[in-house]
């Protein structure tokens, strides 16, 4: 069993808990043993980020620093917004050296950069192997992988996928079986924070996301963050609303998907929190939607994105 | 002898430097008449030995100065002079020679106003440091004809 | 002329009196873990419990560079001054016998066919007090080309420690009369002292008269070139040598006036003798090491009558590579 | 002893105004070596000079130290004098009393002291100066010009007229280059074919002009004057001497599913053919790695037809050895793909095309005969979106310049498309429009005006194709900045010029500097736009950076007048003011050690290791000699050597530490 | 380890690879010397001990022992290192000289050629000890004046023995500078001045080149620190152009970082 560090991250004990569960359902199938953070803090998400530059470096770094303290290398923090943040902490701590000492004196530990925080996707990529061998019931089910933001932007620090096409969701999920549809919202902005404040808003950009998802064939959305999460599945009233019309696509984390696909039940993952039903119609298994044709030649000049 | 004068040496490069006096010298602006130009088609000419030889010869300040990098008439020459000014200016910190009498400038041919700036500002800082004795005093020859000088 | 004993705390006295008598007084000083002769006040500063001092005295005769003359030029004349160089009267205290005796060697070269007047007037203004060797290590050979350790040649005043108390004080010279007469209180008669009893014990290693007979033959052999091989060519062996007396000429200028300096020389070198045609006579390394040989032990002997080498083992002890003197003499004269 | 005369000028009243020039030469007379000093009003007058070269020839000078304005003024008039008088020039030198001292200090003794310092330290600097003589290179009078499209082919044709022999090298199977893949051109909408073929016949035909094409460079040797090319021939398996040029062999040929790369991908052509019909030479060129017999060893369908008999597949590359003086680089620049956008769809949709294609599928001669048809479905689209910027003046994507003719062939593309499909809509997606040249303001004002071509102010962000259209995400920043969707029929993305596949190689074999885009580095910017840093070899055209067809023709031009100045005389002269490696006497030969660690320095690549020999032909050292031909006097590698072994001629070790001592 | 050595030794000389190995034995008092074998059995002369630092490489660029056909030498770390600035420099080629390589931790290397010994080296990363990075900190510390102080005191003993030129392998050149009279770059005589202008020259030289073996040190027989000087520029230039050049001087970065150019 290898050990991993883990910062679940205040939405995967809230609203987010099915994701949690199920990432602590698929984990033991793949050999990974959760290690938590020690007296982890809020990462400060957007709000600290508004408010006060070092307070929102402090926060990460202090659980860097703890996370560096017991002996913690690699760390998945399944949540993008948390993910986003603790890369821009590192990318400005590492640039400015008298910032790094102000945090420190902050934070009151010193933080010595030897830790590298995970996303879900690039843990999972590692172990594409172990999923596949621990694929029991493929998933055989169109999906549209979507991304969303804070995982890819901003692109020279993130350095993560191609920022503006990624595909590791897609690779992942050809892996456990199912099929990757070509679709153009992959990284389109779904309102994220706005739901708050202006619901309606997010209800037409989600919207035009599902809409472009459905037309494309796609009978279920992948997603790996909370947030999206939120948008397209708790706000489906909303979108509905705005396109004037009920889509029922259901929105599966990829933890979600994954334990599908090694047979566990929908309990265990918490699939029955969910306010769109994670029901698939009977009929149609894998459908006929053009499949996601792999550009011929990977021409993604890759070092571009990262220039 | 009268208030103290300091002796400046400056070795400049052909293309950008000197043209730069040249221009300060059309646009009629003055300046102290303590410094020696010494002319050199290049800063990647000036060998670190001639600015220790001015120092021996009884300089109390040197000024090296040429074109502004990506300037240089020979597209590298000031390139690999900066190089070996910055070893070389640490090297003589390092054996605690006043530094601040050596002084480094890119001065371009359309400058001409910078020039007689930075040689103003070098004498003035030079004159405050005073004559170098502490160089001159290293050879015998030179420590007993200031004396003489002096006398 | 005569024995005396003096205490070694009046030492300190004595140097008082050398002192208040005008005269600078050299001595055996340690300065970063080197010994080397240096100016002295008092005697506390003097340096004890070592062998040999890295430089020689030979510094005191014949300076690293000394000033010849002036010269400066008044439009298309030349006006030179000559009298600038007036030495300091001087007392070198603590100089081993084989150095004392190196003074003899430096005497006779810069005699030879003009009187140096540098050398010359810097002998004269100098009084050397000796101090014989109570113990020695494997690099001396005093023995070996007439010295001892207790050797009084070149010395006015010879000390030798003869219990923690006192120094045996032979005067040797009239300069080694009036130091001890400038402060008579301070001596008293030594009754008869067994000098050698006190005195470090240097075997001969080898006959001189031999080397200096077998020398000529071996011009052309190969073992020059085989001892050389790990010679690096630097001129250390010569600048610690109490008796090497090469020195190069220069003229430092200022614009219209000038100073011409003597300075030492090495004919370790590889330049040493570089003609301006561009050869060079000694070219190799192999060359030049015969030459430091055959110059202190055949041409030396032939020309003036005294060896150039007075054994003090300097050279071996200072170089970087272990050239050790003794041994290749040794190796000379078994070579067939 | 050195006879020095020294002449110290008034200047009217510019020198003596605060200098006393008369105790300045006063001063000098007593100096050793002088023996002739004097102050006159006007040194670089007539009567002045007289006066230099009279005291010359009287007193036999062995040099001369002039007290006047600065050296970059009057330095050449006071050595034509000297050499006039029969001295060296190179032994006269000028004290800088004017400029330096006497404008920019007030009257005083001190102005007068530091006069009579400059001039003691030139007079110190003269007694080491060398008589030097000016160096003498041969001109080889034949020029290489790299590259057959516009800049290629004006360049050759005006060195060829200036009477002079030229070799023309051209990769491709024809000469023409991007300009023959155009349909009209802007700004007078003239068909590229009608202005471009009779100067590619008037190449072809020319007697001073050899033409090499499907040829490359191998390799490039020597300095200015003296270059030696080495051209690789690649095999045609085509005897050009027997072949008519009838073009049977390509229609009879059985494989045409070729992309055809003169068309951009968007047309067919055989495995042996001629790119475009009025290809000059127009033989035909086999494709190996399409060719059915040299894939699979058998077909040879165009062996039986050729009526001349010309097919010759065991042909081989030749490689062909010319002595050059000049060398041109006209080698051009190419268009960005598609496949470079991934928020256009990494070029996956196939309506989706370059400036290049949409040219193709403009011209006459193109795949669709001029008539402008969707590449997926072969309709004439209704709505065609053009995208301007597509990857310049973009950081995130590398490359931050403006590719310059964009602005123009959208424009042009916008108004050829409105003129053949009356009521389709043309919408050009834009930042701000570079118009710069003549007439070309007034092109968009009528492409906008009167062909009712719709400019939207604004960036696309995404295109993705929805119910077989593509829909282009952009937004309108000038009416408030509402964001906008077009579903276009077809979309065509005015890409980056980048430079050349292969510039970058071709750069390294000549030694040439390019930027960080591949583009070569011109000497200067501003005055030297057509010359390298290597002297000898010169620009035309988009190689350098991406520009228009005039701008290339006058640069062509320029670059011409260049070479053909550089072979208007028998030799090329060139300053004495060289590097040069110290040889000595055996048995040291040089005191260079050959440690190579000057080579690296030199800007020029003019130092090279030499193998001293003695008459018997052993080497006794490998010491550094510096190439006078290449060497430009920099001194950098003067002051790196740490023995000194390397001295420039005019500013040797010795005269400026002679110079400094005398201050 | 020392049988392994001496072994190689004895194959290299009885096969005829090499004429002659350059390696150390024990010399008087309880010093070591450079000793030239030539007869396979003699190579049980040859000892190897933390005495053994010598550079024997100092004498690969000799005429004397180039002439006695091809060598072969012991070299440690910094000796192999500076093999490969002498290969760089062009003073050694491939082929003309074999290698008896000694790792850190003393185990005997075999090298098929040059290059192999110079990849080897290049991998070991190379930086000054902590206690050489102390004393060129504790320099660096005193005021401008103390250390002018310091110098002066320190050099005043030097009487241009030229025994730390002499030592250091990569002083190779037949006629230094300090030997040229026109112009007379440096003062002949050992005053204040001379000795100052030697030694910024000595190290100014061998800046970017010098590999850091303390030969010069242990030479003087005054044992003057005068490799502090080169230690100091070491790290100057890993500092601030990064070390990454073969050769610091000769290169340049267009935007190299200095702070004192007005």
């Amino acid at each position: 069993m290898t050990k991993i560090g883990y910062y679940p991250g205040c939405s995967l004990l809230g609203t987010a808990r099915e994701y949690d569960e199920s990432l602590r359902a698929i984990l033991p199938r793949m050999g990974v043993e959760l290690v938590d953070v020690p007296d982890w803090n809020c990462c400060g998400a957007s709000s600290a980020h508004m408010l006060n530059h070092e307070l929102s470096l402090s926060l990460p770094a202090r659980i860097l620093s703890s996370a560096e303290n017991k002996g913690i290398t690699d760390m998945l923090v399944p949540c993008a917004a948390c993910y986003n943040r603790f890369v821009m902490t590192i990318h400005e701590l590492n640039e400015d050296s008298k910032l790094r000492a102000r945090v420190a004196d902050i934070t009151g530990l010193d933080y010595r950069g030897t830790i590298h925080p995970l996303n879900i996707l690039e843990f999972l990529e590692k172990r594409t192997d172990a999923v596949k061998a621990a694929t029991a019931l493929p998933f055989e089910r169109n999906v549209a992988c979507y991304y969303g933001c804070l995982l890819v932007r901003p692109p020279t620090v993130m350095k993560f996928d191609r920022s503006e096409d990624p595909r590791t969701m897609d690779d992942l999920m050809s892996a456990v079986g199912a099929n990757p549809v070509d679709w153009a919202f992959k990284v389109e902005c779904c309102g994220a924070g706005l739901s708050i404040t202006s619901p309606a808003l997010v209800g037409k950009l989600s919207g035009r996301i599902i809409e472009n998802a459905v037309k494309s064939g796609a009978e279920a959305i992948i997603v790996a963050c909370p947030l999206c999460h939120a948008n397209l599945d708790m706000r489906r009233s909303a979108i509905n609303k705005a396109a004037g019309k009920k889509y029922t696509v259901p929105v599966l984390y990829i933890t979600q998907a994954v334990g599908l696909a090694m047979g566990l039940k929908e309990k265990e993952l918490g699939l029955h929190r969910h306010l769109v039903k994670v029901r698939f119609p009977a009929d149609r298994g894998a459908a006929q939607a053009p499949t996601h044709a792999q550009p011929a030649a990977d021409s993604e000049p890759a070092q571009t994105e990262e220039a | 002898m009268s208030e103290f004068e300091p002796k400046i040496i400056a070795f400049v490069c052909n293309w950008c430097t000197y043209a730069g006096a040249d221009l300060t010298g059309t646009s009629r602006i003055k300046y102290a008449s303590n410094v020696r130009i010494v002319r050199l088609p290049c800063t990647g000419r000036i060998d670190f030995m001639l600015l220790m030889k001015a120092f021996s010869r009884g300089a109390d300040g040197v000024i090296v100065s040429g074109c502004h990098p990506n300037d240089c008439h020979y597209t590298s020459g000031n390139f690999h002079a900066r190089r070996r000014w910055i070893v070389f200016k640490s090297l003589l910190d390092f054996m605690g020679i006043d530094v601040r009498r050596i002084h480094f400038a890119w001065v371009s041919a359309a400058e001409g106003a910078k020039w007689a700036e930075v040689v103003n500002s070098v004498v003035n800082d030079v004159r405050a440091l005073g004559p170098y004795d502490g160089y001159k005093n290293l050879a015998p020859i030179a420590a007993d004809w200031r004396i003489q000088d002096a006398g | 002329m005569g024995k005396k004993t003096i205490n070694v705390d009046s030492l300190g006295e004595l140097f008082h009196k050398i002192k208040s008598g005008g005269k600078r007084i050299l001595a055996p000083v340690e300065k970063d873990g080197v010994i080397l002769f240096g100016e002295v006040a008092s005697y506390p500063e003097v340096a004890t419990g070592y062998i040999q001092t890295v430089f020689s005295a030979k510094e005191a005769v014949l300076p690293r560079f000394e000033e010849i003359l002036r010269f400066s030029s008044e439009g298309r004349d030349v006006v030179i001054e000559e009298e600038s160089n007036k030495p300091v009267p001087t007392v070198v205290f603590g100089v081993r016998p084989c150095d004392a005796k190196s003074l003899s060697v430096i005497k006779a070269v810069f005699e030879r066919d003009y009187p140096d007047i540098f050398v010359q007037s810097k002998i004269d203004s100098t009084t050397v007090i000796g101090l014989s060797c109570v113990n020695s290590d494997e690099y001396c050979f005093c023995t070996s080309v007439g010295g001892a350790p207790g050797d009084t040649a070149g010395s006015d005043l010879l000390l030798t420690r003869i219990n923690d108390a006192n120094y045996l004080a032979e005067i040797i010279t009239e300069k080694g009369e009036s130091i001890v007469s400038s402060a008579p209180e301070l001596f008293s008669e030594a009754g008869n002292v067994d000098k050698d009893r006190h005195l470090a014990q240097v075997n001969r290693q080898f006959d001189l008269d031999e080397l200096e007979k077998r020398l000529p033959a071996l011009f052309e052999s190969p073992l020059w070139a085989g001892q050389s091989l790990r010679c690096i060519g630097c001129g250390a062996c010569s600048f610690v040598c109490p008796s090497c007396t090469c020195f190069d000429i220069q003229d430092e200028t200022d614009g219209a006036r000038g100073i011409r300096l003597r300075c030492w020389d090495s004919c370790g070198f590889a330049q040493f003798t570089l003609h301006t045609s561009g050869h060079n006579p000694r070219g190799v390394q192999s060359k030049r090491w015969r030459q430091r040989i055959m110059h202190k032990f055949s041409y030396q002997p032939g020309e003036l009558g005294t060896a150039g080498c007075v054994g003090c083992g300097r050279c071996s002890r200072a170089c970087p590579v272990d050239m050790n003197i003794l041994q290749h003499i040794k190796d000379i004269l078994e070579a067939r | 002893m050195s006879r020095i005369g020294v002449f110290i000028c008034h200047c009217g009243e510019n020198i003596n105004g605060t200098v006393d020039c008369a105790k300045v030469a006063e001063a000098a007379s007593r100096v050793p070596g002088v023996s002739h000093s004097v102050d006159y009003k006007y040194m670089c007058s007539d009567p002045g000079q007289s006066m230099i070269k009279e005291a010359i020839k009287e007193k036999k000078l062995t040099g001369v130290v002039v007290g006047a304005c600065s050296p970059r003024m009057h330095e050449p008039t006071f050595r034509r004098a000297c050499a006039e008088a029969g001295l060296n020039p190179y032994l006269c030198e000028m004290a800088n009393l004017r400029e330096h001292c006497s404008w920019v200090h007030e009257k005083s003794e001190a102005t007068t002291r530091k006069a009579v310092d400059l001039i003691k330290s030139m007079i110190e600097k003269v007694k080491l100066n060398q008589p030097l003589q000016p160096i003498k290179v041969p001109v080889t009078r034949a020029a290489l010009v790299l590259g057959g499209g516009i800049a290629g082919i004006q360049a050759s044709l005006d060195i060829a007229n200036a009477g002079h022999q030229v070799i023309m090298v051209e990769r491709e199977p024809s000469i023409g280059g991007h300009m023959s893949q155009l349909s009209e051109t802007f700004p007078t909408l003239d068909c590229s074919q009608c202005i471009l073929t009779p100067r590619m016949v008037e190449v072809a035909q020319h007697p001073n002009i050899t033409l090499h094409t499907y040829s490359e460079l191998e390799s490039l040797e020597g300095f200015i004057g003296n270059f030696k090319a080495k051209i690789r021939n690649k095999a045609r398996c085509v005897d050009e001497k027997l072949c008519t040029g009838c073009g049977m062999c390509a229609q009879k040929c059985p494989t045409k599913k070729i992309s055809s790369e003169f068309n951009a991908g968007l047309g067919m052509r055989s495995a042996i053919y001629v790119p475009f019909p009025q290809a000059v030479p127009n033989k035909p060129v086999i494709d190996k790695d399409h060719c059915t017999f040299f894939q699979k060893g058998k077909c040879k369908v165009c062996e039986k037809v050729c009526p001349t008999k010309a097919i010759r597949y065991d042909q081989e590359d030749r490689i062909i050895d010319v002595e050059v003086g000049a060398v041109v680089l006209a080698t051009g620049f190419d268009v960005l793909g598609t496949d470079f956008f991934p928020e256009y769809g990494y070029g996956r949709y196939k309506d989706v095309i370059n400036g290049l294609q949409f040219e193709r599928l403009a011209s006459a001669s193109g795949p669709t005969l001029g008539v402008i048809k969707r590449p997926s479905d072969g309709k004439v689209p209704e709505t065609v979106v053009f995208v301007a910027c597509a990857g310049s003046r973009d950081p995130a994507k590398g490359i931050e310049y403006c590719s310059k003719i964009c602005c123009m062939y959208t424009a042009k593309h916008a108004m050829l498309y409105k003129h053949k499909v009356h009521e389709g809509s043309a919408y050009v997606f834009y930042m701000d429009i570079r118009a710069g040249g003549k007439m070309y303001d007034e092109f968009v004002r009528r492409a906008i005006e009167e062909d009712d071509v719709k400019y939207v102010r604004g960036r696309v962000s995404r295109i993705y194709e929805e119910d077989g259209k593509l829909v282009v995400k952009g937004a309108d920043t000038l009416l408030g900045h509402e964001p906008l969707e077009i579903r276009a029929d077809l979309v065509v993305l005015a890409t980056a010029g980048v430079a050349s596949s292969g510039a970058e190689e071709l750069a390294q074999k000549l030694h040439v500097s390019y930027d960080s885009h591949h583009f070569f580095a011109e000497a200067h910017p501003k005055l030297r736009p057509v010359e390298t840093n290597t002297a000898g070899i010169f620009l035309a055209g988009a190689c350098q950076s991406p520009r228009d067809i005039p701008e290339t023709v006058s640069q062509a031009s320029g670059a011409a007048s260049k070479v053909a100045g550089l072979f208007s005389q028998e030799e090329l002269t060139r300053e004495p003011l060289v590097a040069v490696v110290n040889r000595t006497a055996p048995p040291l030969y040089s005191t260079c050690t050959g440690c190579g660690l000057c080579m690296p320095a030199c800007p020029y690549q003019a130092i090279e290791m030499e193998e001293i020999r003695t008459r018997d032909g052993t080497v006794v050292k490998v010491a550094a000699k510096v190439n006078p031909g290449l060497c430009q006097g920099c001194g950098t590698c003067v002051a790196l050597c740490r023995v000194k072994a390397i001295d420039l001629q005019g500013y040797t070790n010795e005269q400026i530490y002679a110079e400094l001592m005398a201050l | 380890m020392l049988a392994k050595m001496r072994q190689k030794a004895k194959d290299l000389l009885s096969s005829g690879v090499v004429s002659t190995v350059i390696g150390y034995g024990e010399g008087s008092g309880n010093r070591v010397r450079a000793l030239f074998i030539r007869k396979p059995d003699d190579a049980d002369k040859l000892i190897l001990d933390e005495r053994c630092v010598q550079n024997l490489a100092v004498y690969l660029t000799k005429r004397e022992v180039r002439a006695l056909g091809r060598p072969a030498v012991v070299a440690r770390v910094p000796v192999m290192r500076t093999i490969q600035q002498l290969m760089f420099e062009k003073q050694v080629a491939e082929g003309e000289v074999a290698v008896i390589g000694i790792s850190p931790d003393s185990q005997v290397l075999d090298f098929p050629d040059l290059k192999s010994m110079a990849e080897y080296v290049s991998a070991i990363p190379f930086e000054l000890s902590a206690d050489e990075k102390a004393a060129v900190e504790k320099l660096e510390k005193m005021t401008a004046g103390e250390r002018w102080n310091f110098w002066l005191d320190v050099l005043s003993g030097c009487s241009k023995c030229y025994a730390c030129r002499q030592s250091c392998p990569l002083c190779y050149c037949e006629r230094c500078t300090v030997e040229c009279n026109q112009p007379q770059w440096v003062s002949v005589p050992s005053h204040g001045l001379g000795n100052l202008e030697w030694h910024i020259m000595r190290a100014m030289h061998l800046a970017g080149r010098c590999v850091n073996c303390g030969d010069c040190f242990r030479a003087c027989p005054l044992e003057i620190p005068l490799n502090l000087l080169t230690q100091k520029i070491i790290t100057d230039i890993a500092d601030k152009f990064g070390g990454a050049d073969e050769y610091a001087l000769n290169a340049f970065k267009p935007d190299d970082k200095e702070d004192f150019i007005r």
